[in-house]
């Protein structure tokens, strides 16, 4: 750079001067052909037996099965009409969302897309609330107006809950803005898929991202496809912490269907968000077992493929195994785990369904927060 | 006559355009593999080849810009946006790039294109899904907007948005595509900018298109009980307008209503009613009566859906006010 | 009373809200080191510092979508669109997701933001960078849409609109940041939703928001000379409309033109005009003229783009027409 | 990769079957903050001597000369305000319009951004036509409706002339895809700032063009500043190759004052494209001396920023340095050009000012091919 230029000091956001030093990200990437071994490494296990305590693991399997189960019943209810529109189920994820969340605190955000159940679950939502809200009913999070796409709870940070394709990750940008803006130190954590990495937002709020230094983690839930289009087929790279070298940014590929792994990279990352103010990039591999939506007959892909995800890879399974290898419970306990949950998740198909429609008069509040116009 | 489900029809006309002339393609996400999101592409990766059905990675921005500057050349792209919900990260290619070539290049560059798909209000998508969004586009000078309302028409007027040597946006109605209706065998087409009368009457002039045209059958049938003869326009293509069609019909009945599935505001209701307004002042014996989506995000809930949409109930009672009958 | 450009108006606005509210901040190309495109946001870097005042990337979607992300939180964002045919970019953070996110989440989330910047046509700056985009917003539910005519206007509504908790778009006039006007030194504000009569007047209302409102003014003059006495409204804000002040003045007046610096399809004028023939059929004795950008995308031809205005003499002949005179 | 899904192979456009296996993109990046020695390779002047004759060589020369007094006149009828609205010069960047134009052929296209007055001329266009547009006249190549951003010459494939930032790499691409379509042999060359690719269409459309092997050259003209926002102020990287590792790229940073490099490094990628179908990402390092527009008073760089660019690094001087040394034409010979190009571009501004304006009743046309409707 010419000298003349050398004395403006480039300006960012905060005060965090370190910001204007770039670095070398640090790239994991797993080897995209290889089928991932469904087993849980040993220390690191042993590392967070130690690190969150038996208690804790054991609700993760918990919480793990309550999204299951809550998606189960959710298609059928779907079946019954009495879920409408898209509908859009997370089975299979079910390590992301909980391993994500297990490392975050109360002050830490989430925003998110569609495909939402789950991290809302896992973020300790209701299953009532949010079983109530796929059923468009007055005791849903949204009183019925959101709708299985656009869940919402602002007590818990959890910013929703959006539809249109990638858009989520500016407004999780501006949470993560908006902390540092405040100098609290908590992160927000975003999710995408796949498919929505080539969104040109996504190129926009990563650069910022980067360069403000936002407490910001993305995470690519990369389930191979976006409706009926893999990976493979739409991307230029399969290796896709390569997205991230043009923002200098922390990328590395996860293990989406081992929940120690994701929640360690997420504690990382949100280590080094708090105390180091670098964003991370975080690709967990996983699959999504059902159709797209519930109206995608899945045709694109082999009984098979998904045969082989769920025998070898099944997120839940794998926690059940590790714990019971480690006995912090016999498979009887986790029977009994799994009975509650499902019994929580059929209490929670029942309270939506005696759960009232709003009211009418309700219709046109909520569009402004306060509206003394005749506008129509 | 054979019958066919409006995607039925619209896949017909993609398949012989694309057979008259190498240069249609069609692109957008899930096209070809996948066959469509909503199926109107059905069979056209085997019939055509991977060079003309392709899909593409979720960027509307970048593939219809894509598709802007291969119309340039001569290419005649059909751009299929899954919803417009998501076209509107297309716009600026559309409403600067698209619409604009011509003019500022004095007539060097065309871009024959259409962008189609689906738009509309769905069944419970919620507000981010929901959306009838030709205002957008009705609003730009350079493009031209189609709204089928019937298989019949969709079939022909697809051919014609295809042929057309300026940018067309097509946007199909999604609680239509599985309605069917009579399409002939031979090949037609139906001209840019001309309306059509789908019941003739002579108390009032309801006045839609697309999915509300429907409505507005419906409702005429309860109005005709009360004798009140309605007569409905199809307008078909909203930019341009067909002014004539609707002259001769105010002329006729004096009373007007617009109905359209959008908001009220800036839309092409309020468009077309102060064309009516303005244009056939000393026709008019009653204002011009107006039906929309009520002024607000779409609502999730069943029960309020409905509320928020043009309904039979809302026709009937604006004709009737604009027939003062109580 | 002093005296201050619209631009200073505007700089004291932004400077008064940031000081007064440390949740307020501006962000946007070249708002800080550069001190704003157009100078709107001169010395606010040196006075606030680089955390309230934030160059931004060419990403309209991005910074857009990010300080709606911190709005959510309580934050209250300015932020700066060089100009709104830039805007477009960002319009589905804008129109899907600022003006959704109250509904979709029944009450949770609030969304104070304003998007604010230049707009209207510039002198000489060809197709692209010449537009009155306000239809777009305008037309969303969700939003409310704000447009200064003058320097006293602009810092009242703007210290409005940073106030309001709901997103506010407020587009600036490119060509009247150097127009001078009286400022009072005292805080003031002026209300959301309510409009100004710029003349009084009696036997015609022209009806404007913007730069035209001086068109207006200027045709008025002229008409005054013709035994015309027009009544200029200036709207300010185009969503919501002042029905009331619109409704007083044609019950007056009888006859009304709307003016505006857009296109007629789908746009404002069309909407107010169809207002006012429909909510006042029976006071009109004329129908409501119009006077509106022609709908072609704007030339650079320094003889073509002010035939492609709106002119003072287009008005007048509007309102002479609306007088039925010759 | 699963078993179940390989059986789906990669559609991609064309025929090309290479498409689907990806490469390592070659990074060649020249250290950000070296200051490049304002002296032609010996190697690869005499390389390209021997490949494109001295006769081209001096007319390379007598471009960046027309060029840059084109430029120069503008300023001053921008002065006389002959010229108005926004107008952008190009003076300093003239290696990169001239290297790049001297490599294509006749069947290429060019799509680039509102600072192309350089690209067109460099690409043929007469200054009287362009000129003429700049001055609103009939005789432009819009006939005065494009103005100075919206250049256009379909006959030498010249597609505009855009003003929306970053917008035009789509256009570019499409292009790119048409020839590919067609199955001709022909590339798209594609010019952004650098300021540009931070807009999230650059991110889509690279993708795109990477993921189907489309002939298109993007052109990286890094002046290091979009209007008064210098390159490491906004962005994560200031090693802009890095932009293209997430598209599995070729890129390479060109030293962009050097119109041999500009010239070897465009006509290497068209090969590239031509024969192995593959996009290249190259950056120009270079410089514009000017404001951003001619309303900018440039109060972000020093004075002697500029004039250290100027005085060390100049493109026309090192040309004409390495002609003179290398005794293709004398000093005074090159000067000879110089006054020839000098009254070229004397006579464009008479010629422009002398065409008259367009006749008012075109006010409507070209808004369509064909437009029997009354619209208004
Ligand atoms: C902008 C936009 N384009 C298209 C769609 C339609 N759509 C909804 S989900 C989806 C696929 C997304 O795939 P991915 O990002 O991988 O997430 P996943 O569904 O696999 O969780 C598409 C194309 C949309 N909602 N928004
Ligand atoms: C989408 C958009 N945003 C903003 C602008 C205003 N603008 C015009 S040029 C420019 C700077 C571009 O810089 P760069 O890409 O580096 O190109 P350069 O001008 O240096 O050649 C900006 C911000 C625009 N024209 N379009
Ligand atoms: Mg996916
Ligand atoms: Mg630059």
């Amino acid at each position: 750079m010419a000298k003349g230029s050398a004395k403006k000091e480039p300006k960012v956001v905060g005060e965090n001067k370190a910001s204007t030093t770039p670095f070398t990200p640090a790239r994991h990437e797993i080897p995209y052909d290889h089928l991932l071994e469904a087993k849980t490494d040993a220390r690191l296990g042993k590392r967070l037996r130690k690190e969150l305590g038996d208690d804790k693991i054991v609700a993760m399997f918990g919480d793990m099965v309550r999204l299951r189960r809550f998606e189960e019943q959710a298609g059928r209810a779907y079946q019954r009409r009495k879920i409408r529109g898209f509908c859009h189920l997370y089975i299979g994820q079910e390590a992301v969302a909980v391993g994500t969340m297990s490392a975050l605190g109360e002050a830490d955000s989430i925003v998110t897309h569609y495909r939402e159940h789950g991290h809302a679950l896992a973020r300790g939502l209701s299953s009532n609330g949010v079983m109530a809200e796929l059923f468009g009913k007055v005791d849903g999070y949204a009183r019925g107006k959101g709708g299985s796409m656009h869940i919402f709870d602002a007590s818990r940070n959890f910013y929703g809950g959006w539809g249109i394709v990638g858009g989520q990750i500016a407004l999780g940008a501006g949470v993560a803005f908006a902390n540092k803006y405040r100098g609290e130190k908590s992160v927000c954590v975003c999710f995408l898929g796949e498919g929505a990495i080539h969104q040109g937002i996504v190129h926009e709020s990563l650069n910022m991202a980067a360069k403000w230094r936002l407490p910001l983690i993305t995470i690519i839930e990369n389930n191979r496809y976006a409706m009926g289009t893999s990976i493979e087929r739409i991307s230029a790279v399969t290796d896709l912490t390569k997205k991230a070298v043009g923002y200098d940014m922390f990328a590395e590929s996860v293990d989406g269907q081992d929940v120690f792994s994701v929640h360690a990279a997420v504690k990382a990352a949100a280590d080094r968000a708090n105390n180091e103010g670098r964003p991370s990039f975080l690709e967990m591999r996983t699959y999504r077992y059902r159709g797209h939506s519930m109206t995608d007959p899945s045709d694109y892909r082999s009984k098979e493929e998904v045969e082989q995800e769920q025998d070898l890879r099944d997120p839940i399974v794998r926690l059940r195994n590790w714990i019971v290898a480690n006995k912090l419970k016999s498979q009887d306990e986790l029977n009994a785990i799994d009975d509650a949950m499902d019994r929580e998740t059929k209490d929670a198909v029942e309270f939506a369904d005696k759960s009232e429609f709003i009211d009418p008069s309700e219709l046109t509040t909520d569009v402004y927060v306060e509206w003394p116009f005749d506008i129509e | 006559m054979r019958e066919l489900a409006y995607r039925e029809a619209l896949n017909e006309a993609l398949a012989e355009e694309m057979e008259r002339d190498e240069n249609v393609f069609l692109i957008g996400e899930e096209v070809a593999e996948y066959n469509g999101a909503y199926k109107v592409s059905k069979g056209l990766l085997e019939r055509f080849g991977a060079r003309r059905v392709i899909d593409t990675p979720i960027a509307e921005a970048g593939f219809a810009g894509i598709s802007i500057g291969a119309a340039f050349t001569g290419l005649r792209p059909v751009v299929e946006m899954m919803t417009f919900n998501f076209a509107i990260l297309a716009l600026d290619m559309v409403a600067n790039h698209a619409a604009k070539a011509r003019y500022m290049s004095a007539g060097q560059l065309s871009c024959p294109i259409v962008i189609r798909g689906a738009g509309g209000a769905g069944g419970s998508l919620g507000a981010q899904h929901s959306q009838s969004l030709e205002a957008q586009y009705v609003h730009i000078p350079g493009l031209k907007v189609m709204m089928p309302s019937t298989p019949h028409d969709a079939k022909g007027m697809l051919k014609t948005a295809i042929r057309d040597p300026d940018p067309v946006i097509f946007i199909e109605s999604e609680v239509l595509y599985g309605m069917k209706g009579e399409v002939p065998e031979e090949e037609y087409l139906i001209p840019m900018g001309k309306g059509d009368i789908k019941r003739a009457g002579k108390d009032v002039t309801l006045i839609s298109w697309s999915r509300t045209v429907h409505t507005c059958l419906e409702a005429s049938a309860k109005l005709a009980e009360e004798g009140i003869e309605a007569e409905v326009l199809d307008l078909r293509t909203i930019r341009p307008i067909d002014k004539d069609l609707i002259r001769e019909s105010v002329k006729k009945t004096n009373r007007a209503v617009v109905v359209e599935e959008g908001w009220p505001w800036a839309s092409v209701g309020a468009s077309v009613a102060e064309f009516v307004a303005r244009d056939l002042f000393d026709w008019l014996d009653a204002p011009v009566g107006r039906v929309h989506q009520r002024d607000i995000p779409m609502p999730y809930a069943f029960n309020l859906e409905p509320l928020s949409l043009p309904s039979v109930e809302k026709i009937v009672e604006a004709a009737r006010a604009a027939c003062y009958r109580k």
